[in-house]
């Protein structure tokens, strides 16, 4: 690896890492707003034109917020917890590729942190890790409220992975291979995965919206019952924490949705624009930019698609939800994975045998 | 019988203080976790404390204290005339408060023996039948909100601004409306009114329905509310059920029916009964009794008699302003009646109107002074909400929740 | 059977003797009597178990305080509905104000269990049986029974008022 | 529960369609400090003591008002008029001094309608405002009677 | 990190600047605790709801955790028995913080001049904003939550240490 | 540089390991515990075996430590269990004897231990890959593979028996 795709490197890592905060800044707002256009309202409009000054509002004032400790609390464990909440979802983008190469002058240049030929693995590792610092910070805040919610966090992010995971190995039958670079260039064009694997999707948007704890399987934090869940003792920035990390995982599941299942870059007729260029290496940048520009309205689509359910269902009750999960998803994706077998099975039989 | 003893009343009540702490005691379980719901919890609406005793999120036990928000309403009412009560029932159940005003109104009216004008009979029962529907509204949109969705009750909370309209346009005010007079309106509909209420006739139908459209048939609210906070129809005859609550559990007892008042046997309209008592019938029989509402508003609009909107009674009833400025003889009945200086006849008198939540009483004693001898208030929220701890033992914590906006608890009605 | 005042008070005076069923007049077309405090579970248990009456829902129950009814100062109202056969009755009891002791209703309806409480905390009133008689209402620590007519009604200490017009 | 109720997605389907159509609506909010929802004409706001036609209080202190006010918010003290003060005060007595609690006041409007001279209205156009101190709040005549530019009756 | 840093206070332009934009920012961003017990709380509904809409001013989160709340919003009746838990959700709040008495009964007790009900919580707690009304419109809650944007708009970042208020909290015996 | 990053790790997982031995709060030992299995997975990141890095963190750290953690949050931070233990004088003697077991163990494997370089001529560096591992389990290990699935189905059914609930008692 050469210096120049060195600092390419480290330029792209620190725009992805700028854009994931940003858009998780940007979603609380969205996400008001949306709330607001779906109840008839119109949401903050107050703080700079259209209220777009709000989030920095919040993160101004949470800055500036006293830090409070509950004197009965664990205070290693209670400043931890948000920390790893943030690190945790802040690493998960790392493997996600936004785009395809990049041609500049004389270095191609993918546009992706770091391709790791397990990157689905990784993605799948960093999320269960996430569920630490909800537990943790539930616990240590010593209250009944906030660890009856981390409670409920562990038992339903470990039950949801499952489903989550068996899910995936469906695709994974389909592309054979964990890297996701490989699983989006298989889906060139329009011959996205959703089209093979509807259930799948199904059965793993259902589990982001578990892992991310968003309505209706926001039991960890539901307001009614729980004031705050896990965050109820937490104020100032370290609860402005556990606020982004959650939309920094959103954002990064609505990537690897994308990613998975909706062909990530790739958009149809690409094939055809790159070929309209007379200079190959042009066609491939103007294809390339444009692939990043549909990656993020795939992922932007997603995030809408999780505020707009949010502000429609009623949430599911504890034990319901575990039914659900057990008895429901986790069958089913099972069952997937049979039919994708068979599938595979009948098409290697009538195409090469 | 306990002639015996004196007044015992500190050994007594010792005594009972010892036997509830070794109960307490006796419950300490190691596996049982005490969790206090309340009493600033986001979900009880208005302010009661329950300290529950769980196992992991089932709860064994609950220990509901109340009076946190205890006004005197009954003390207050002894050392003021008549007409000023009417200001404390709008603060009794604030989500119906015409329905109080108006209740009360007519209790005064049996004890003074005044015959109301038929415009004005359904004068007040379009406000009554207004203000259940908000009352409906606020319930039921909030047992969305408690299950976690929120949308629906922003969508009806608008319509309930148009309800709160007309209030305005009646009385002068959005929700402690002090409405109405004894001895009839205050004033007439003004045909803005009217005009108001004949467009909410037109346009709420579609917003319920499409409220009743996101909430009734969605698996997920289904599955919450079935079967949760059940109670059976013999258990809250018992515990002194009324009113929706009532009624969900089978029991079609209806005061507006069983002992009609202000002309609601002019009225066609069905009670709607549910079956098993649970959370899930206690929010379809108020939807219905929405859509009942509606019913009786519409027929008392089309029909609405021509004619005076108050009773002849001067004695009770203030004159006209413009009288008052020219008329000795109305000066004079003006001032004593502000004073409170003409006597109430003695008597006692129970009068009930079907409220919000039940079969809400006035029970007045006069003495012929100018205030009430003794006014006690028949609160449906304070009689039934005893069975909270029955209906959520064995249930979960988010039951719990469920269950308590589904029986439409007023902390200002609980606790008076 | 047709429920009327006269027939249900005729019923009862026969069941529970002529001096026990005393006063009964209709204020408000609700018959109302008064009892005493030895009959009263008995009279109200009859009314529930009776085939013809079915007297099973407890309305209410208010505590009265006549100060100057020497002798008999507290008073107990009970309000009974029967909603097979839409008949209301109340009922009345008597006690001295230095023994206002009562026994409690708890074990027919239920719902007297809080409005026992709610008497207790308003006029001091006892309910042997009772399970729990604590105030409801207002703090534990609170030293009298606020809805006696010898207790003012406002908080003593409040500054913001005039009271030259009010003559209260 | 039917089948379709069963699978949950045909009313998650519904419940989406329903937001989503109200996402495009017409917004039903009212810009408050900028612009203000129209309140009916006998809505009870802030009082005011009127004067009459010649400009004179119309105000008699009889006191009617403060016994009408079920939360005791109305106090004042009356004095009788001079030679010379008839375009001030229209009757004889008049209030010399004449508070009302705006925090304890419950608009309630009883005392508007106790009112046999028509001196104290509750306005439909105005609304106490929030402040900081409490005593800021006890309206004294100097805030209550109508200015003596605008002497027409409402 | 409520404290500035030490350089910021003497540095004249560049701290009172400092102090104005985050005076803005906590303006705009004032997240209510609603404490409703009453009438005042189902107002505070409709202030919430779309016709009024406090999102505009950026306070729809309501935080039922006190410590996450920026402004405690008391709606209704205190009564006796009411005032320590009133005192204690106050004691959890982290400052900055501010409180609004929403209502005739919260600020003065009203009508309900009785025995059992608190005479204003200004007695357990120091109150920044009085709204009268019973209940106030939505536009009068809206009012004073105006008036506490301005309050913090113009709060130095250090007036939480001032022994002013300071003062003002040992008055109420608050910590 | 490996070399460097070998050390590195090694000693942390020392650290980490000897940190959940001696911490008194067993929550910290748990985080101590994760954070070997960290350093551990970075072993096998520097071995080249990423398919095993990412496991050894699915597996361990991201389901089994979250129901470690999951059940202390229900038990007191046992601080009388910590003053029992210290007194017992059986628990003593059984640590002593553990102790002394796995002393012997360890000295015994060590005995013979040479340490070996590999062969770079033979050397595959993809062998830790997922499709090489994958190979390998479905061919030469097939038998050993199934039987192993087999007994995690066989303690996976014993463990609903056990923890199903009993008529009438109440667990969440």
């Amino acid at each position: 690896m050469d210096s120049v795709v060195l600092i390419y490197k480290g330029i792209y890592i620190l725009a992805i890492f700028g854009i994931s905060l940003l858009i998780a800044t940007y979603s609380t707002y969205f996400e008001r707003k949306i709330a607001a256009f779906i109840q008839d309202r119109v949401g903050p409009n107050r703080a700079g034109p259209m209220g777009l000054l709000q989030p920095l509002a919040d993160a101004g004032k949470l800055f500036f917020k006293e830090e409070f400790i509950p004197a009965k609390a664990n205070k290693t464990l209670f400043i931890l917890g948000p920390g790893i909440a943030m690190l945790v979802a802040a690493m998960s983008s790392a493997v996600i590729p936004f785009g395809d190469t990049l041609i500049l002058g004389e270095t191609s240049f993918d546009l992706i942190a770091i391709d790791v030929n397990i990157g689905i693995l990784y993605i799948f590792g960093v999320v269960s890790l996430g569920v630490y610092g909800l537990m943790i910070g539930g616990w240590a805040s010593n209250n009944k409220f906030s660890l009856l919610g981390a409670i409920r966090a562990a038992s339903q992010n470990i039950s949801y992975e499952l489903a989550m995971g068996l899910s995936l190995i469906a695709v994974l039958m389909l592309s054979g291979s964990l890297s996701l670079k490989v699983i989006a260039e298989q889906q060139a064009g329009f011959n996205w995965n959703i089209w093979y694997q509807p259930l799948g999707f199904l059965i793993f948007l259902i589990c982001a919206f578990a892992e991310t704890n968003r309505t209706p399987f926001d039991l960890p934090e539901s307001e009614a019952e729980l004031i705050g869940g896990y965050h109820t003792e937490y104020s100032s920035m370290k609860l402005g924490m556990y606020l982004f990390a959650e939309y920094i995982n959103i954002f990064v599941v609505s990537a690897v949705m994308a990613t998975l299942y909706f062909g990530a870059y790739n958009f149809p007729f690409m094939e055809n624009l790159r070929n309209a260029f007379d200079d190959p290496v042009l066609g491939n940048n103007v294809v390339t930019i444009l692939g990043v520009v549909v990656m993020f309205a795939k992922i932007f689509a997603f995030i809408f698609f999780f505020m707009w359910v949010r502000w429609t269902l009623p949430r599911f009750r504890y034990d319901q939800l575990m039914k659900l999960g057990w008895n429901i998803l986790i069958p089913l994706a099972i069952l997937n994975i049979l039919l994708t077998g068979g599938g595979i099975l009948l098409y290697e039989y009538f195409t090469k045998g | 019988m306990a002639t015996d003893n004196k007044t015992a009343d500190t050994d007594q009540l010792q005594e009972f203080r010892d036997n509830r702490d070794l109960k307490l005691q006796d419950k300490k379980n190691e596996n049982l976790t005490t969790l206090n719901l309340g009493p600033t919890h986001p979900a009880t609406h208005g302010i009661f404390q329950n300290i529950l005793q769980m196992d992991g999120e089932v709860i064994m036990d609950a220990v509901p204290t109340i009076g946190y928000i205890h006004r005197a309403f009954e003390k207050i009412a002894e050392r003021r005339p008549f007409y000023q009560i009417t200001p404390l029932t709008d603060r009794m159940n604030y989500c119906s408060s015409p329905i109080n005003n108006m209740g009360y109104h007519m209790t005064v009216e049996k004890l003074l023996g005044i015959e109301i004008p038929k415009r004005a009979q359904y004068i007040r029962v379009i406000m009554m039948e207004l203000a259940r529907i908000s009352d409906h509204l606020i319930c039921n949109s909030i047992l969305g909100v408690d299950s976690g969705a929120f949308t629906g009750f922003l969508y009806v909370m608008q319509e309930r601004e148009h309800i709160y309209d007309i209030y305005e346009e009646v009385c002068g005010a959005r929700l402690t409306t002090n409405m109405g007079r004894i001895g009839g309106m205050e004033r007439d509909l003004s045909p803005k009114a009217l005009h108001l209420i004949g467009e909410f006739l037109k346009r709420f139908p579609k917003v319920w329905a499409e409220f009743e459209k996101m909430l009734t048939r969605n698996r997920i609210f289904i599955d919450r509310t079935v079967g949760v906070g059940a109670i059976s129809a013999e258990r809250a005859l018992n515990y002194g059920f009324t009113g929706p609550n009532l009624r969900a559990t089978g029991v079609d007892y209806d005061v507006r029916v069983m002992n009609p008042y202000s002309s609601y046997e002019d009225f066609e309209f069905e009670i709607p009964v549910g079956e098993k008592g649970d959370t899930y019938d206690r929010f379809l029989v108020r939807n219905e009794e929405v859509w009942q509402s509606l019913k009786i508003i519409e027929q008392a609009y089309k029909n609405l008699p021509e004619g005076s909107y108050h009773a002849d009674a001067p004695h009770y009833y203030l004159p006209p302003k413009q009288e008052v400025y020219t008329s000795m003889e109305a000066l004079i009945y003006h001032f004593k009646i502000v004073m409170g200086e003409i006597d109430a006849p003695k008597g006692e008198v129970y009068h009930s109107v079907e409220g919000g939540n039940g079969e809400l009483g006035f029970y007045l004693i006069s003495d012929g002074g100018r205030t009430p001898y003794r006014l006690h208030f028949r609160r449906p929220c304070f009689i039934y909400y005893q069975a909270y701890t029955e209906m959520i033992k064995g249930g979960q914590l988010a039951d719990a929740i469920l269950t308590l906006s589904s029986l439409n608890v007023i902390a200002g009605e609980l606790d008076a | 059977m047709e429920l009327t005042n006269e027939n249900v008070l005729g019923k009862l005076i026969a069941q529970f003797g002529e001096e026990n069923i005393r006063d009964a007049y209709n204020p408000d077309g609700i018959m109302t009597f008064t009892t005493n405090r030895e009959n009263i579970i008995a009279l109200i248990q009859y009314l529930y178990d009776d085939k013809d009456l079915q007297v099973q829902f407890l309305t209410t129950m208010a505590g009265i305080h006549f100060p100057d009814h020497k002798g008999m100062e507290l008073c107990m109202m009970y309000q009974l509905h029967s909603l097979r056969h839409n008949f209301r009755l109340r009922i009345k009891v008597f006690t001295p104000a230095e023994d206002p002791i009562l026994p409690t209703l708890t074990n027919i309806y239920a719902t007297a269990n809080w409005m026992e409480r709610e008497a207790y905390d308003f006029y001091g009133f006892i309910f042997t049986g009772h399970p729990n008689l604590i105030r409801i209402l207002n703090i534990e620590e609170m030293e009298y029974h606020p809805m006696l007519k010898q207790y003012p009604l406002e908080d003593q200490t409040r500054e913001d008022k005039i009271d030259t017009y009010f003559g209260r | 529960m039917t089948l379709s109720e069963r699978m949950y997605l045909p009313a998650i389907a519904q419940g989406l369609g329903i937001t989503l159509k109200h996402f495009f609506k017409k917004k039903a909010t009212i810009n408050y400090p900028e612009e203000t929802r129209s309140r009916s004409e006998i809505w009870r706001g802030l009082h005011v003591l009127k004067r009459d036609e010649n400009g004179a209080e119309r105000c008699t202190a009889c006191g009617l008002c403060a016994v009408a006010c079920p939360a005791e918010a109305i106090t004042m003290t009356a004095g009788e008029r001079k030679k010379g003060e008839e375009h001030l005060y229209r009757e004889e007595k008049y209030a010399v001094t004449y508070e009302i609690n705006m925090l304890r006041c419950i608009f309630c409007g009883l005392c508007e309608e106790a009112c046999p001279k028509a001196a104290i209205f509750l306005q439909d156009d105005k609304l106490a405002p929030a402040r900081y101190e409490r005593d800021e709040f006890i309206y004294g005549k100097d805030r209550l009677v109508e200015p003596l530019k605008t002497t027409e009756t409402k | 990190m409520v404290e500035a840093p030490e350089g910021h206070s003497g540095a004249g332009f560049f701290a009172t600047s400092f102090e104005k934009v985050i005076g803005l920012a906590r303006a705009n961003s004032l997240w209510p605790l609603p404490f409703a017990t009453s009438c005042c709380g189902i107002e505070f509904m409709a202030t919430m709801g779309s016709t009024y809409d406090i999102s505009r001013f950026g306070s729809e989160r309501p935080s039922f955790s006190p410590r996450q709340a920026d402004i405690l919003l008391v709606m209704g009746t205190i009564a006796k028995k009411m005032g320590p838990v009133v005192k204690q959700v106050y004691e959890q709040m982290a400052e900055p913080r501010w409180v609004v008495a929403v209502g005739a009964c919260a600020t003065s007790g009203g009508i309900f001049d009785s025995y059992s009900v608190l005479q204003g919580i200004d007695r357990v707690v120091p109150v920044d904003v009085y709204v009268p009304g019973c209940p106030p419109r939505p536009e009068q809650i809206l009012d004073g939550l105006m008036r506490v944007q301005d309050l913090a708009k113009n709060e130095s970042l250090r007036r939480r240490h001032s022994p002013e208020y300071q003062a003002l909290l040992a008055s109420y015996n608050i910590k | 540089m490996t070399e460097s990053l070998f050390f590195f790790f090694a000693s942390l997982t020392l650290l980490c390991a000897v940190m959940v031995v001696i911490s008194k709060n067993p929550v910290y030992s748990v985080i101590f515990l994760i954070l070997t299995f960290f350093t551990i997975s970075a072993h096998y990141i520097l071995l080249n075996a990423q398919f095993l890095a990412a496991v050894n963190i699915i597996v361990y750290a991201g389901a089994i430590m979250v129901l470690f953690l999951f059940v202390l949050m229900f038990i007191n931070t046992g601080k009388n269990m910590e003053d029992t233990m210290k007194k017992n004088v059986l628990a003593k003697i059984a640590g002593t004897v553990a102790g002394g077991l796995l002393f012997t163990v360890v000295v015994a494997a060590l005995k013979d231990v040479t340490l070996g370089h590999p062969d770079p001529a033979t050397f595959n560096s993809q062998v830790g890959m997922v499709e090489n591992l994958g190979k390998v389990l479905f061919t030469k290990y097939m038998l050993p593979f199934q039987l192993v699935a087999v007994l995690f189905l066989v303690s996976m059914v014993g463990a609903v028996m056990i923890g199903k609930r009993e008529a009438g008692e109440q667990n969440f």
